[in-house]
């Protein structure tokens, strides 16, 4: 089991899934509606470290953390 | 060194503070940049989340980069609400030369716009609203929202 | 807002003072840059003369260039000695918007070292000696040498 | 009469010449031989404003100031 984590503005609670790899997770998240644009939109994480690609494979216990567009300062 | 409030930064203490820290250190050149909350559009406040564990590893990053020029980066962000007329934001390069110094305080905070995961929402009539259209895509973002 | 110190500047104070000064004005970007006298070349200070009437006329023309971008800028500076690890000058820049004050900041250091009507010296030993080869000629020197 | 005077690091004492233009004023300096290096690297100001010719018409009362180079911070 992996856990994915909505950060900021994306009001949604963390989910535990079953997934190998980013590509996983992507075909599971894309099938809900409201995450659609923020999926367009957020960077990815895996462990707290940004990723680039969906081929990363995934590990039992890893975290996988949406990032939506930001604005500090 | 990077510091996290909840509310508005003391911002006299805060430059006092850092100042005094590296006094003898023998930079030439203190830049601090401080961002004050405008009043606009009607906002109370401005109020941010933020995800400290890449924002650690991101000012990390920095502080290498500043290391690497002889120079140094330090920062402080409030978490929460901040009343407009109050500061959220400070960032602070010391560094030997003045050139090295001018320019790296417009690197990070430009960077720190578009990398920093923190999360800006504008507090009106006391609603929380995340203020989308300010906001910015971190580098490689829609990598969920690519497939088929 | 021009201030001219003997010795060696308030760091705090003066950060703190513009700062609050300006709390309630609207600006959302506050940058100082803050120039410190670094030990090196085994001097104990360095040591600057003024020329009031021409520094004036530098900064009131800068003041209202920044004052064309809606942006302000003061500036603090030290006559006399100033020993190593203690600070000499200080300019801010305050703007609506942080772009115009980190640009505006960048430039005025950079025309202020160019331009401005102030001599440095080292102290070494006790001895004053004028900092020749730091030294910038300001635009349009040379007009007086130039005959047959 | 107009006055001369030196600034900074040039160790002279002001001077009271007669003199109709700047150009007045660079013939008889140039005479002096411990200037000659100032007046090849100092900016001029007539009644503390700089100049960039030597044609400016000098009034009685003038303030010529020679500004060496500077090192402000």
């Amino acid at each position: 089991m992996v856990r994915v984590e909505f950060l900021g503005p994306i009001q949604k609670e963390s989910l535990e899934l079953e997934a190998k790899s980013l590509r996983d997770i992507a075909d599971i998240l894309s099938q809900d509606d409201e995450l659609k644009e923020w999926l367009r939109t957020s960077a990815v994480a895996v462990n707290d470290t940004l990723v680039s690609s969906l081929d990363i494979k995934l590990n039992d216990g890893d975290k996988i953390s949406l990032l939506p567009p930001v604005c500090g300062g | 060194m990077l510091e996290l409030y909840s509310g508005p930064l003391d911002v006299p203490e805060i430059l006092k503070r850092w100042y005094e820290n590296e006094e003898n250190s023998n930079y030439g050149a203190y830049i601090p940049f401080v961002g004050t909350v405008r009043a606009e559009d009607s906002i109370e406040a401005l109020s941010f989340d933020i995800y400290e564990p890449i924002l650690d590893s991101w000012f990390k990053a920095w502080e290498e980069k500043a290391g690497q020029k002889g120079a140094k980066v330090v920062m402080a962000h409030s978490i929460g609400d901040v009343p407009v007329h109050t500061s959220s934001y400070i960032a602070a390069v010391f560094s030997p030369k003045r050139r090295v110094a001018l320019e790296l305080i417009d690197e990070f905070v430009e960077d720190f716009k578009a990398s920093a995961p923190i999360w800006k929402y504008d507090i009106i009539k006391g609603e929380r609203i995340y203020a989308k259209d300010r906001s910015t895509c971190i580098k490689g973002s829609g990598l969920l929202g690519e497939v088929k």
